[in-house]
């Protein structure tokens, strides 16, 4: 089996091993399953950073080509259904993000109850189906996979959750799926018209995209379908609703691996199924999306400034990164699509590390209540410096990942020829201004002024499993922050062929 | 001392910032003290080098044919937009004013690190809460502060113009526990954030049009024959103005931010909530000029483009008075000198912007006379100022109080600090030999070349200068006897808070000797200065008839001044609000942001969009229970609905198949 | 008469002496051996299932009237399958007390059912094919009366024979217009002779014939009797009825379809199918979302999912063929284990409705894990077989390449959203609600937990061994069947 | 004269939809039967009326009849076993009692 021979796969079979382990571990044992958990995790964070290396390594010694260690095996012969993987420097990139993340996820949850066992099954569950469909070039492969980590969602904020939890779960996953049935169909339609020879159908969308067959009047129709279904998963508006309800109610870990995770799958699927596949629509219909994607980065912001509840507060800014996140990819050009992708790495990480914090705040005042709370700082210093720190990062400080991110897409974006662009860009900026009024606003009634609740100041400060799991995220956030230029080299040669793609057509 | 060794100047704050900050909340609060003012030291030092060394050195590349030429000691490639063009660096530019501006900075910074020994601890000297943090904070204003003038493109100044911004919000709410502190911190680095989103929208359509952020790219080696870019974008224009005057003015408007020009002032009186020294390093001496120094730093092009030019000019000149008039009867001595400081940033603003008309440089053989006395103007103020408010601090420190009323006659219990302040009231308002009297009298002149108006309108704002800080002096050390509360009578303070306020006492009365043209030009040639007699004279007269003003109305206690402020209550009021500015803007962010756009939003976002989603599900449940009559469980009803359908299908296919 | 023929109907002998074999036992073994002839039906059932995967000869017999190939040997060997599996479940039931006395009939009328589904699937005569659909239901009739303790029993079969009869009398009447209009009932005659003449008449007996194999199929508007039928059988008739059956006639269905009427009427009963399909599958959710006894949910669901297996139909072609049987094979597997957890239940504790399910979890993790797979399967979550099956067949569907097929399939996807809904009430039933009176905890059955293991592997593997649907797919690609697809003209 | 094809085709019909309307509207459970027998009684006539009138080559449709006689014979049976459990469980006949499972 040449397949095992990629590194690649072992992404999907290390979360599947832990999966064993875990069914493997008793249901009280709850060592056991944390060490079969943090052991999982641990592997795919070397393996991540491995996969960076490595493909430094073969951009360095000259692999030119648009993915590395590609392996295409036949699955469904009769379909012509591959099990087909490769990467390129954007799902690199996706893939540490996402074991950083699962990592942190991983110590958020230490004390999680009850049913610590399935808990953890299921979020390993939910991190199979993210790296594989990071790791898979072929649509039916990337949408099983993008399905897979879907549907632990409902359990995990069900079962785990808290508040509305039956409502906000069903909502997620109901909105969720139906972006699903919308990208089910674009797939199936994408297949049909991948090639001009019939019978020779694929799926792989290298393959499809270099036959660059699919008719324009099909683009027209295919790729408002596979956007608006990958635009679901990345709130965007007007379909952004599922994202404050479900938040809200998930447990800690489960909105870090969303928020920072799963949310990214949108971006990351927009542009490498929908407008690398289909440029001419995309040409064509951009504008419609950018209206929608401007919109929720202004419109995000701003409702995100009256809530009260911290999560509420951190869905709402997440539904205006993302937007800026679709919004720059958009703009079709490269520095643009770069800045996409720090951005979601940045709003992943920073996105997650606020929901750890939350939790950990949330798991030691039981509310989330902004008005009930106030002066945290005195009490819980670390805990307080890192929400700070997760503020800034959001509101994009110098030296922090959101800075960067937010700087590469507002000069790549005013870097496109059409005024109409520019003028949106220059809207979309003044995001940073309401993104500092709400981080502010909820900094100083948090932590700063005077203690509220004379209760909390008997409070703790975070323990070792909740340095740990911030910590980690704090650094990376701060090294993407002061080292950008590592990243995007990795980066941005990945968009070379959708930009002449997008080019070509013009 | 080479140049490119500049780099560890920046690095010693910024290590200090990570080592005070992490390591240093578990030492003795003492200790990290101790250490910051040893580390600003070695800072100070360098940077004088550094400064020696441009000025009076002549490494390769420095001098040109009696020409100073700007030196690129060091750059990095920090974050690259495109391949080839559009590269962020981060760099060390050494020219005249950017080696002016590390002295100022050091220097102040230094005082003030050591004065903090002193004020951050209480009367028996043990340090208070957060000394590490206030320490580390201070460091890394003066790393973002330093880096900002050696910024090699505009791009990093931006960088560093968020980075001082953050710092003064971390400063201004250093006694976070307090609402006031927390809420001017908030608002201080909102206003500043608003203006700086101009400035990026500036940067922005700047760097579209000329390729660059790089300063050197655009206006030259040696910063004085702008890139062909630049001009052939001049001739594009959007909504009728050329695109470059809407950039520069943009940036200017980042500007104004920091530098709390009209309207976006209003955050500079709150950030006195901060500790007196960072009042004194950040809101007074260095942090508030950024704004000055980004104009003086794109000098040339602001030159080509006289719209923006008039913008500033205007700006400034308003500015200047509005502050002095609200200056004049503030009781809070805190808030008054912030708004003196507003009001001399804005003397800096104009001086600036008077040197060009329609393109040119004003003045002949004088050329860019302006420019250098806004830049030696700068140097002067950040001396005498910083000096007024480490005064001020010594003097809350004494009585813990801001307000004057609590205070009234201290000179006979602290002279030095009387003395100093006294010195720095003759400094700045004008008086010679002290320093303000040169900078401002080249100032006066460059007005009076622009126009004759602009001469007459600053020279009476100098006239207010001169009246409302000898007010402020009179309130405080005379007026009345000081009664004494409590157990300990008022003092002078130790050591390390008076050696800062005699150093920056003797600069300031020698500082205008130097030889500023020389040195500080804005395209490195030499600058042959005379003294206007005329204007001098007239502008010492005005101060004199300012001093005597307040010393009538406030040296002896006596009914004049509220009878004055009853006889014009309504301006007096008005002037005491600020003219209302901050009601303005409580208005607009709470009644039109909060009010009228987030919460309609939000409610707009949960009942209307969630609703739709939410109705679907409705509709969908309501259908299902609406068809249940279907399933009535008769059998006679089943087949009714079964021949029904076989008959119908029939019947409309047949119509469709045969008839189409 | 050359007897030779019957050797091409190997599957059909078998199962006759399948049924024979268990006929001899139950009258002449002695009565206290009875107990054991559940074990012995299912071992010589599977026995059976195992032989007749040999491979069968191609080719027809009895003058066309009976034709075997690949795709009937393949579609017979899965409702073997199924067959095992419930023959398999229902040891433990059919000795219990009440049925205990009958549990040989139960047998022998199973096996005669599944003998005239035989004869649906291979018949190519329609008296073959009326013989083998009245074989198939009217037995059923008696199994769903099997309850005898249990009023809900025959009010159900009262209901079925009724409806059933009168389905079947509508189906006659319109093979004899059928009869009367091209005056043969061989298939393949009839599509000779129906070449190009379109008249009103041969149309209203299409629709008659649709509504008369609709009605197994339980399409809307002719499935009303399959909730009540559902919810009164037995479960395991339950299951049976759901699965087996449905798969047969969905198969013949096919074929009567393509091959009949496939050659000049496809534009015709594709619009009926289109309509019928949008309406099953809609209805059947939106009657679904309300049904709190479980029997009677899936019923439903069984319904919207027989419109997701006509889309196999529709497609009128190879792709198509494979993908329904595919998805049949997977709907076996899935509907069995839910009902499989359902009987296991209902026979333990007798309760049937979703909020009896609450905690389940908690007392019985591994009913509720079967449930759940069965549950995600038929709602189509990968990786389970379900979501390969609804990928599948949206692909055969669309594989005809019209624009009213992906309109279609969308409105399909639409209804998939809904279905998850009610799929993942039972769900948060057994996972998420709590209750004070949850199901104890208890043992079930050897052979019910065999059952179930059987399901739970065929749900986790089918999808991911690829080599299933390969195989269907060749079959339904080889030159034998393209000549049944050559008649179409899309 | 001599009877043509309609003049029995349109009897039959007319049976079968007497058949029908029986089932839809009768109350007692064997005369539904009894309609049903209706039913596909007018269904035998068709299949003989058109294989003697319209293909008299072959015998197709009368074999056809017969065996449908045999199955309605079958499902008369059935029916009537079952409708007699009925009535042994709810005491009655009428069609519009037995809808307990409903909705």
């Amino acid at each position: 089996m040449e397949i095992f021979s990629n590194m690649l796969i072992y992404f999907v079979i290390i979360p599947v091993l832990t999966l064993a382990g875990l069914a493997l571990t008793k249901n009280k044992g709850i060592d056991a399953i944390r060490a079969v958990a943090v052991t999982g995790a641990t592997a795919l964070v070397g393996l991540a950073v491995y996969l960076v290396v490595y493909f430094l390594h073969a951009r360095a010694a000259g692999d030119t080509s648009d993915m590395i260690l590609q392996t295409s095996v036949m699955w469904y012969e009769p379909l012509n259904i591959k099990l087909a993987l490769g990467v390129d420097g954007v799902s690199v990139v996706m893939i540490l993000l996402s074991a950083f993340i699962v990592f942190a996820g991983v110590f958020a949850s230490w004390k999680m109850d009850p049913l610590p066992k399935q808990f953890f099954l299921w979020f390993f569950l939910l991190s199979t189906g993210v790296f594989g469909f990071f790791i898979s070039v072929d649509l039916f492969t990337m949408f099983m996979f993008y399905e897979v980590a879907l549907i632990p969602m409902y359990l995990l904020i069900g079962v785990w959750g808290s508040g509305n939890k039956n409502y906000s779960a069903m909502k997620l996953t109901l909105m969720l799926m139906g972006g699903s049935a919308f990208l089910m169909l674009g797939i199936i339609g994408i297949y049909f018209h991948s090639t001009s020879t019939p019978g020779e159908y694929t799926m792989n969308l290298l393959d499809i995209a270099k036959n660059n067959a699919i008719p324009h009047n099909w683009q027209m129709f295919l790729f408002p379908m596979t956007f608006v279904g990958f635009g679901v998963l990345g709130a965007m508006f007007p379909f952004h609703t599922w994202s404050p309800d479900g938040h809200a109610s998930a447990p800690t870990a489960v909105s870090m691996l969303h928020a920072g995770v799963l949310m990214k799958l949108g971006g990351y699927g927009c542009f490498r199924i929908a407008i690398y596949l289909m440029p001419f629509a995309a040409q064509q219909l951009g504008w419609i999306f950018l209206t929608l994607t401007g919109i929720s980065i202004v419109y995000g912001a701003f409702s995100a400034c009256v809530q009260t509840d911290l999560k509420y507060i951190n869905a709402y800014s997440s539904v205006s990164h993302c937007g800026m996140v679709l919004f720059a990819i958009l703009m079709f050009n490269s520095t643009a699509m770069t800045g996409a992708v720090l951005q979601m790495l940045s709003h992943g990480l920073m996105t997650a590390l606020f929901f750890a914090l939350i939790g950990m705040i949330y798991g030691r005042t039981h509310t989330r209540d902004i008005r009930e709370m106030g002066g945290l700082m005195h009490i819980m210093p670390y805990l307080g410096v890192g929400y700070v720190i997760a503020g800034f990062a959001s509101l994009g400080l110098p030296g922090l990942s959101g800075f960067v991110a937010e700087m590469t897409i507002f000069v790549g974006s005013f870097e496109h020829t059409d005024m109409f662009h520019r003028v949106f860009t220059i809207a979309a900026t003044t995001s940073i201004v309401i993104t500092a009024v709400y981080i502010l606003r909820v900094v100083g009634k948090l932590l700063y002024g005077a203690v509220q609740d004379e209760h909390h100041r008997s409070l703790t400060d975070a323990d070792a499993t909740e340095r740990i799991s911030t910590a980690t995220l704090i650094i990376a956030v701060a090294i993407i922050g002061c080292f950008p230029n590592f990243f995007i080299n990795i980066i941005r040669d990945s968009f070379t062929p959708v930009v002449q793609a997008l080019t070509s057509v013009m | 001392m080479p140049l490119s060794s500049t780099i560890y100047v920046l690095a010693i704050p910024l290590f200090m910032f990570l080592f005070l900050g992490l390591v240093g909340v578990k030492m003795p609060r003492k200790i990290t003290g101790v250490i910051g003012v040893l580390g600003m030291a070695v800072t100070t030092v360098w940077a004088y080098a550094i400064a020696f060394t441009y000025f009076f050195g002549n490494g390769e590349g420095q001098m040109l044919d009696g020409v100073r030429q700007q030196v690129v000691a060091t750059d990095w490639t920090w974050l690259s937009f495109y391949a080839d063009k559009l590269v962020v660096k981060l760099g060390v530019l050494i020219d005249p004013i950017s080696a002016m501006m590390l002295v100022v900075i050091s220097t102040v910074s230094f005082m003030v690190h050591l004065y903090s020994l002193g004020y951050m601890s209480d009367h028996d000297g043990n340090p208070e809460k957060g000394f590490q943090r206030y320490y580390a904070d201070l460091a890394l204003f003066t790393f973002s502060m330093l880096g900002l003038v050696v910024s090699t493109n505009i791009f990093q100044m931006f960088i560093f113009f968020e980075m001082v911004g953050v710092s003064s919000y971390l400063l201004i709410g250093f006694y976070y526990g307090q609402q006031p502190a927390n809420h001017a911190s908030k608002k201080a680095f909102i206003v500043t954030r608003l203006a700086d989103l101009f400035f990026l929208i500036g940067i922005l359509i700047l760097s579209f049009y000329t390729k660059t952020f790089d300063f050197k790219e655009i206006m030259g080696a040696n910063g004085h024959d702008v890139c062909n870019a630049f001009t052939s974008a001049q001739g594009l224009t959007f909504m009728g103005c050329s695109v470059t005057a809407w950039a520069l003015t943009f940036i200017f408007i980042g500007g104004a931010g920091k530098s709390a020009m009209y309207p976006l002032h209003i955050w500079l009186p709150d950030a006195m909530e901060g500790p007196t020294p960072v009042s004194a390093l950040i809101h007074a001496a260095t942090m508030v000029v950024a704004g000055v120094f980004l104009v003086a730093r794109m000098f040339p092009l602001y030159v080509l483009e006289q719209g923006a030019m008039d913008i500033i000019c205007v700006v400034g000149a308003f500015t200047a008075f509005y502050a002095a008039a609200v200056a004049c009867t503030q009781s809070d001595i805190k808030r008054a000198l912030a708004f003196s400081t507003i009001s001399q940033i804005a003397f800096m603003m104009t001086s600036l912007a008077v040197s060009s008309a329609n393109g040119k440089l004003l003045g002949g053989h004088e050329a860019g006379l302006g420019y250098m006395a806004s830049m030696f103007h700068l140097f002067t103020h950040a001396m005498f100022k910083a000096l007024l408010f480490l005064c001020a601090g010594a003097i809350i420190h004494a009585v813990h109080s801001n307000e004057n009323s609590k205070m009234h006659g201290l000179h006979k219990f602290m002279p030095i600090t009387s003395i100093a302040f006294l010195i720095g009231c003759l400094a700045i308002a004008g008086i010679p030999p002290f320093a303000g009297f040169f900078s401002k009298d080249e100032i006066l002149v460059a007005c009076y070349e622009k126009g004759i108006g602009w001469g007459l309108w600053m020279s009476m704002v100098a006239g207010m200068t001169a009246f409302y800080m000898f007010r402020i002096y009179y309130l405080i050390f005379f007026w009345k006897k000081h009664e004494v509360h409590g157990e300990h009578a008022p003092k002078d303070q130790p050591w390390t808070m008076t050696v800062p306020l005699i150093v920056l006492a003797i600069i300031s009365c020698v500082a205008g000797f130097a030889p500023f043209g020389k040195l500080v030009t804005w395209d490195g040639a030499q600058l042959e200065t005379h003294m206007n007699w005329p204007i001098a004279g007239a502008s010492v007269g005005i101060a004199l008839i300012g001093i005597g003003l307040a010393t009538m109305m406030y040296w002896k206690e006596n009914p004049l001044p509220d009878k004055l402020a009853t006889m014009f209550k309504g301006l007096w009021t008005a002037s005491y609000k600020r003219f209302y500015m901050d009601e303005l803007y409580q208005f607009i962010t709470h009644k039109i942001i909060f009010q009228s756009i987030s919460k309609p939003i939000a409610w707009f976002d949960r009942t209307i969009i969630d609703g739709f989603f939410n109705l679907l599900g409705n509709v969908t449940n309501s259908a299902s229970f609406g068809i249940r009559k279907m399933q009535s469980g008769n059998v006679q009803g089943y087949v009714s609905y079964y021949i029904i359908g076989a008959v119908l299908l029939a019947a409309v296919t047949g119509v469709v198949i045969l008839c189409f | 008469m050359d007897y030779s023929q019957f050797l091409m109907m190997p599957q059909e002998i078998g199962l006759l002496v399948v049924f024979l074999l268990v006929f001899l036992y139950d009258t002449f073994m002695p009565s206290k051996s009875h107990k054991g002839l559940p074990l012995f039906a299912t071992i010589v059932f599977g026995l059976f299932t195992i032989y007749s995967f040999l491979p069968v000869p191609d080719g027809s017999a009895f003058g066309d009237m009976f034709e075997s190939n690949k795709a009937t040997w393949a579609m017979k060997n899965i409702l073997n399958i199924g067959m095992f599996i419930v023959l398999l479940q229902s040891i433990k039931w059919t000795n219990s007390d009440f049925v205990a006395i009958r549990r040989g009939e139960f047998f022998e009328l199973m096996l005669l059912t599944l003998f005239g589904m035989y004869l649906m699937i291979s018949g190519r005569h329609f008296l073959v094919f009326v013989i083998g659909l009245e074989t198939a239901s009217l037995p059923l009739a008696t199994l769903v009366a099997f309850e005898k303790k249990y009023y809900e029993s025959h009010e159900a079969a009262a209901k079925y024979v009724l409806t059933a009869v009168f389905s079947s009398a509508i189906m006659l009447l319109g093979l004899s217009f059928v009869y009367g209009i091209t005056g043969t009932l061989y298939f393949n005659e009839i599509a000779s002779s129906v070449q190009g003449n379109k008249s009103l008449l041969l149309i209203v007996a299409l629709a008659f014939l649709i509504s008369g194999v609709g009605y197994k199929l339980s399409f809307v508007p002719f499935h009303l009797w399959t909730a009540d039928v559902y919810q009164g059988a037995p479960t395991m008739v339950t299951s049976y009825l759901s699965v087996i059956s449905k798969g047969s006639a969905a198969f013949a269905f096919f074929v009567i379809l393509v091959q009949v009427f496939g050659a000049a009427y496809a534009p015709v009963w594709e619009w009926m199918l289109y309509a019928v399909i949008v309406i099953t599958i809609t209805v059947g959710n939106l009657f679904a979302i309300r049904q709190r006894n479980l029997k009677r949910f899936l019923a439903f669901s069984s319904i919207s999912q027989a419109g997701y297996i006509m889309l196999g139909v529709i497609a009128a072609n190879a792709e198509g063929m494979a993908s329904m049987m595919y998805y049949i094979l997977v709907y076996i597997f899935s509907n069995l284990a839910a009902f499989g957890v359902i009987a296991v239940i209902e026979r333990k504790t007798g309760k049937v409705t979703t909020d009896d399910y609450n905690g389940l979890f908690k007392t019985n993790p591994w009913l509720a894990f079967v449930m759940m797979l069965a549950m995600f399967s038929l709602g189509g979550i990968p990786p389970f077989a379900g979501f390969f099956s609804k990928f599948f067949i949206f692909m055969g569907a669309c594989s005809t390449g019209s624009v009213a097929i992906y309109v279609l399939v969308f409105i399909a996807l639409v209804n998939t959203i809904i279905s998850l809904y009610y799929y993942l009430l039972v769900v948060k039933a057994m996972f998420i609600r709590q209750d004070e009176c949850v199901i104890p905890a208890f043992k079930s059955h050897w052979s019910e937990k065999a059952g179930l293991w059987i399901c739970s592997l065929g749900i986790i593997l089918i999808g991911i061994v690829s080599c299933i649907y390969t195989g269907i797919s060749n079959i339904t690609n080889s030159d034998a069947m393209s000549t049944m697809f050559s008649m179409i003209q899309q | 004269m001599d009877l043509n094809l309609i003049m029995y085709l349109i009897p039959s019909l007319i049976m079968f939809g007497c058949g029908v309307y029986g089932f839809i509207t009768r109350k007692n459970m064997i005369a539904i039967l009894i309609s049903l027998e209706l039913m596909l009684n007018s269904v035998d006539i068709n299949f003989v009326v058109f294989n003697r009138y319209l293909f008299p080559a072959q015998q197709e449709g009368m074999f056809f009849t017969l065996f449908a006689i045999a199955i309605a014979a079958a499902e008369t049976a059935v029916a009537i076993a079952i409708i007699i459990n009925v009535y042994r469980a709810a005491k009655n006949v009428d069609i519009n009692q037995i809808t307990k499972m409903k909705f």
